[in-house]
């Protein structure tokens, strides 16, 4: 049951030039948010830019009784409205309608979870990484960026006892190159018999080759896709993924609705 | 105050209906909202058989506008009746059915099968759809296939006919004449507008479909005037469409001749926009002492003269 | 790096020019900036008489756009031949002339007063006015008509000819073929969209002419389409215009198919665009390494497929 | 030569639920401006709202060495833009171009120079008055609005020796009724040989009725209207005022570069 709240900003720390932390008072809306949901954001006013926005909750703010108060994103500046957001003054209006979609499948003990993120991609796991902790699950999170510069929040993942394998595109944090490469390699060292859920979101071609790479090792994968959304809710049909039906025919399936996580074995990557 | 709204044998409640295509098959809101409180919902375009619709990406965002070209994906007729028109009764929705087509015949065969089914208030006849070549817009442009295709639906079925019209014409009203002269119950406008965007980066169209429609603010004042024109040419009732998204839009509409309206895009802005339109309409009828809205349909005051000072 | 843009006999030094009727007679932005560094400037429309056009409202803004109807006030050709035409030498302007008549008659007429004058680089036929009964409408909304005007023109002037076309029809490409076939240089479009807003409180129209013409980055995405459109059908070139407020804007227009393009409204709300567009589109070939801009007219890529990831 | 300035606020006082002063720091705005010019005003990001509004200069800032810093506006909030630039935040951006139109002409003495205000009118007269009293002219504001806590800067005027009249419809403060009552009374009042120059701004229908009062007493009349306008810069005919020409024909001249200040007994009053 999403509600829209006309949240306000609280904060709005900058990690750097494209990326920010946006801190939101939307009482309410978090009392059932679970980790991979999402937001749809309008921060402007008038009609232009006119559609919201999907965004991961990146944290759920508590306050000190632990009672949620708002949530946090993690914003990447590519545009019109990752823009407004990244430029956000405490106190103005930001509407927030949520929380929306299908959220991860948190796995049991004895499971190992593996967290894959590139770039932005990180968002939705700083709360999964919490639950998954919380129930004392050994997780890892592979985490890629263009830079060392673009790694962020590696201290609130060592903090929960996540281990990190970090590469970069240059080289300058970690292993230089894709993420993908170290996941392969740790995949294929993983015991047979050991049970292990994979984890993934990022850029699409990331996406596709972890999905592929945890399909070559016979391990499950949930991934959250990242589609251009109108609604968040199912009534535009803009956001759908084509994925391979029980009967071998290709469906495009809404992510908004069925997604934003689904099964990566069971999507036609292209 | 009363705020029905009569279409040939259909009775709204109020005059706000989620517009084709802006609300999946009206179900997937049960949960946002109370859908019973529309005055009626229009499913997404259904065909005969089962469609896919078009490769993503599937919208893009222009100026107070979006373009879609979704290809109208959908479940098709047969599966529509099974699977969601029970649904949507036991929610206590006033269902208007968007019927597509590629051939006259299917037109008559979609509307016989949704005729037979239980808890159908009215046919809309999309023959306007600009996304795809088969969409019924070679119907949609022509005003002998327009009457061909409102009198083919005629012999088959008892409900209220609504054909829907393209804005894309040289004279939307005459259209809007041909679908009344072949017994029509209602006209809905406006469709989309064809539109394109272009990614000056990669030189490649935003959309996988190369063009699509425009719809949204963007489009208000064409539609307005659009509505305003039929009024003049046609008796039937008008349900007008077309970048509302306020009570003040709706009104708008309903001055200029719409008996009812429809709401798209702004749904998707805002879901919860139909109970903060029933409001401002409520809202204006009292200020304005307007005991039903159907006094106010088609009253715009056109005298000239007056309109001039600002400071009026 | 070469911007100019060649147009029958008239030279461009880039592809830009103010809009006719959001530019006055040009030599109101003189002392804003330098006209001279425009690829060209279209006058405000002029019959041969005087006009004092419609009484205010004139303008209403609506979402990302305005309506207009001013009603053609001008001072007419040859008052604009005596005051106007030799400020806009001296201020070494490029002028395009945008001609107006109730008459085919009028339309030759004023054509031949400007082609007699020293100082004109091309005439803008403006049948397409949807503001006044008789602002040239029925010629641009009649195949025949349109064919008629150009025609009549072509025989009394040495010029380019370059036809305004509206884009309220069916079939713009069609009308643009019609302006080829009769003799045109270069197609104009588009015009602005025929479209109302009304006061709800008053139940007046916002504007004292009731309907007005549409334009801003709202009617963008059709107008792109539209010019989209007559490059398949014509030869010619195309001048676009609707609703272009940014470099990106002028590139899709230009990658669409248009040889140069016209900014209006944009240059109320910003009477500095001019360099902001020039800098853009030069700083956009660079970085595509494309030597003259010609190169880059209507090289959109429709191949399907590709298009389709958004991560692309 | 008008330049447009990305200016940014520095300070927004509200002074009623509709009225505020926004102060714009916009450094070589104000370096040619004169009393009775304006600006257009860009306040939202994006197109909608699209166009600019127009707005009196109603304060030069100058900083201690009295070099111009920026312009405050008046504004009084009746739509979108008045609205956001109602609600304008300090640091935001806020696009200013400027100065336009035509200024008032300024008497010399023995001129005594009257001025009269309705409701948000009151803006131009703040540079007017100090201009004026600068030359030690005798100056008199005539000021109604709705209500007595609509009557703003009183005592900046009464600071510059402006002689005030005050009226409010609801007779909270001063005389009850229009402005135009005693101004009608004082002219009457006036003695034929003194010389005399009325200056107004407001509703075009207090406008109109200042005017006509003004010839009825063979007084000389400059009105500051306000129209709708497109651009300011007389590109787009949409601000015309209808006027009496030399050879008694109706003109339609463009208020912005024409005016806004305009002879009110040349003008076709409705
Ligand atoms: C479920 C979900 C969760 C998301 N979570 C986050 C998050 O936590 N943090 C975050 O920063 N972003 C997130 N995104 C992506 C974010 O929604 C887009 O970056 C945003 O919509 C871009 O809007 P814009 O107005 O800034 O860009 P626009 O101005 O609309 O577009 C700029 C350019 O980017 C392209 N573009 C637009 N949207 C996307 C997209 N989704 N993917 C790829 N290209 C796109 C456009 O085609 C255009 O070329 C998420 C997306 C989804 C679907
Ligand atoms: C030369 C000049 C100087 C001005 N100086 C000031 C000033 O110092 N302070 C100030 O507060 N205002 C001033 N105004 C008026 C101001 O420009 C308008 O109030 C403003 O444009 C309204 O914009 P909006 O977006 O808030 O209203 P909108 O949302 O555009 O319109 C709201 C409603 O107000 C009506 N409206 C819009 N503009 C005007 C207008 N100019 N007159 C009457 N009705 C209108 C519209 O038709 C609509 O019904 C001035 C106007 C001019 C021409
Ligand atoms: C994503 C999308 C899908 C649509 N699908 C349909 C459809 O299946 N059938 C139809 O008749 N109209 C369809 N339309 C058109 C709308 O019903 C409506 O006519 C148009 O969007 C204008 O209204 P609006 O501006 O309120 O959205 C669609 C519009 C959008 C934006
Ligand atoms: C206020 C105004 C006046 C106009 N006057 C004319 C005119 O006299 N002749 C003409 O051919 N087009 C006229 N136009 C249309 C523009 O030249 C242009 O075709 C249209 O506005 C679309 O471009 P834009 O969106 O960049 O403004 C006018 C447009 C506006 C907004
Ligand atoms: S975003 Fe609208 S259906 Fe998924
Ligand atoms: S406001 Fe454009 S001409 Fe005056």
């Amino acid at each position: 049951m999403p509600i829209d709240v006309a949240a306000h900003v609280v904060a709005n720390h900058a990690l750097s030039t494209d990326y920010n932390v946006l801190s939101l008072a939307a009482p309410g809306l978090t009392t059932t948010a679970a980790p991979g949901q999402f937001v749809m954001i309008k921060a402007g006013r008038g009609h232009d830019p006119l559609l919201r926005r999907p965004f991961s909750i990146f944290e759920v703010l508590r306050d000190e009784r632990g009672t949620p108060t708002g949530i946090s994103i993690l914003n990447k500046r590519i545009g019109v409205s990752t823009g407004l957001v990244y430029d956000a003054r405490p106190g103005q209006r930001v509407d927030c309608l949520g929380p929306l979609g299908r959220p991860f499948t948190i796995v049991e003990p004895p499971n190992e979870a593996w967290m894959v993120a590139g770039g932005v991609g990180l968002a939705p796991f700083a709360e999964l990484a919490t639950a998954l902790r919380g129930r004392g699950i050994a997780t890892v999170l592979f985490y890629g960026a263009r830079s060392g510069a673009e790694l962020f929040y590696l201290d609130f993942f060592r903090g929960l006892g996540v281990e990190l394998v970090l590469t970069t595109e240059d080289g300058s944090l970690g292993e230089r190159g894709r993420i993908v490469a170290p996941l392969d390699r740790r995949l294929a060292a993983q015991p047979a018999e050991s049970a292990l859920m994979v984890y993934a979101c990022g850029p699409e071609g990331m996406l596709a080759a972890t999905a592929r790479t945890a399909a070559r090792h016979g391990r499950r994968c949930q991934v959250s896709v990242e589609r251009l959304m109108g609604c968040g809710l199912g009534g535009c049909y803009s956001c759908v993924v084509p994925m391979r039906t029980d009967d071998g025919r290709s469906h495009h399936v809404r992510s908004c609705i069925a997604g934003p996580v689904l099964a990566g074995d069971q999507i036609l990557w292209d | 105050m009363d705020l029905s709204v009569r279409i040939g044998s259909m009775t709204l409640k109020n005059p706000l209906i989620a517009a084709s295509g802006c609300f999946g098959y009206g179900v997937e809101y049960a949960d946002v909202f109370d859908i019973s409180i529309l005055g009626g919902l229009a499913t997404k375009g259904l065909f005969l058989s089962e469609r896919e619709g078009h490769p993503p990406p599937r919208i893009v965002e222009t100026p107070a506008g979006m373009l879609n070209a979704i290809g109208l994906q959908g479940i098709g007729a047969s599966r529509f009746v099974e699977e969601k028109l029970p649904q949507l009764r036991a929610l206590g929705a006033t269902v208007i059915v968007n019927v597509c087509g590629t051939t006259i015949a299917e037109y008559a065969e979609v509307s016989r099968i949704v005729s037979d089914a239980e808890g159908v208030a009215a046919i809309e006849l999309n023959i306007s759809c600009p996304n795809i070549k088969e969409g019924g817009i070679q119907f949609g442009c022509s005003l002998t296939g327009t009457f061909a295709v409102v009198d083919a639906v005629r012999k088959v079925t008892q409900l209220p006919i609504i054909p829907k019209l393209t804005p894309n014409v040289t004279d939307v009203a005459s259209f809007a004449r041909a679908a009344e002269e072949a017994g029509a119950d209602a006209v809905s406008l406006v469709n989309t507008f064809l539109a394109m965007v272009i990614d000056v980066e990669t030189r490649r169209p935003k959309i996988s479909n190369i063009v699509g429609g425009l719809s949204g603010p963007a489009i208000r004042p064409i539609a307005v005037r659009m509505v305003y024109e039929c009024r003049q040419m046609v008796k039937i009732p008008i349900l007008g469409m077309g970048g509302i998204a306020d009570a003040r839009d709706a009104l708008e509409f309903i001055i200029a001749g719409a008996a009812a309206v429809q709401v798209g895009t702004a749904n998707f802005v805002d879901p919860f926009v139909w109970t903060k339109l029933l409001d401002g309409i409520t809202d204006y009828m009292q200020r304005h002492q307007i005991a039903r809205l159907s006094d106010l349909v088609g009253t715009l005051d056109t005298r000239t003269g007056d309109a001039a000072g600002i400071s009026a």
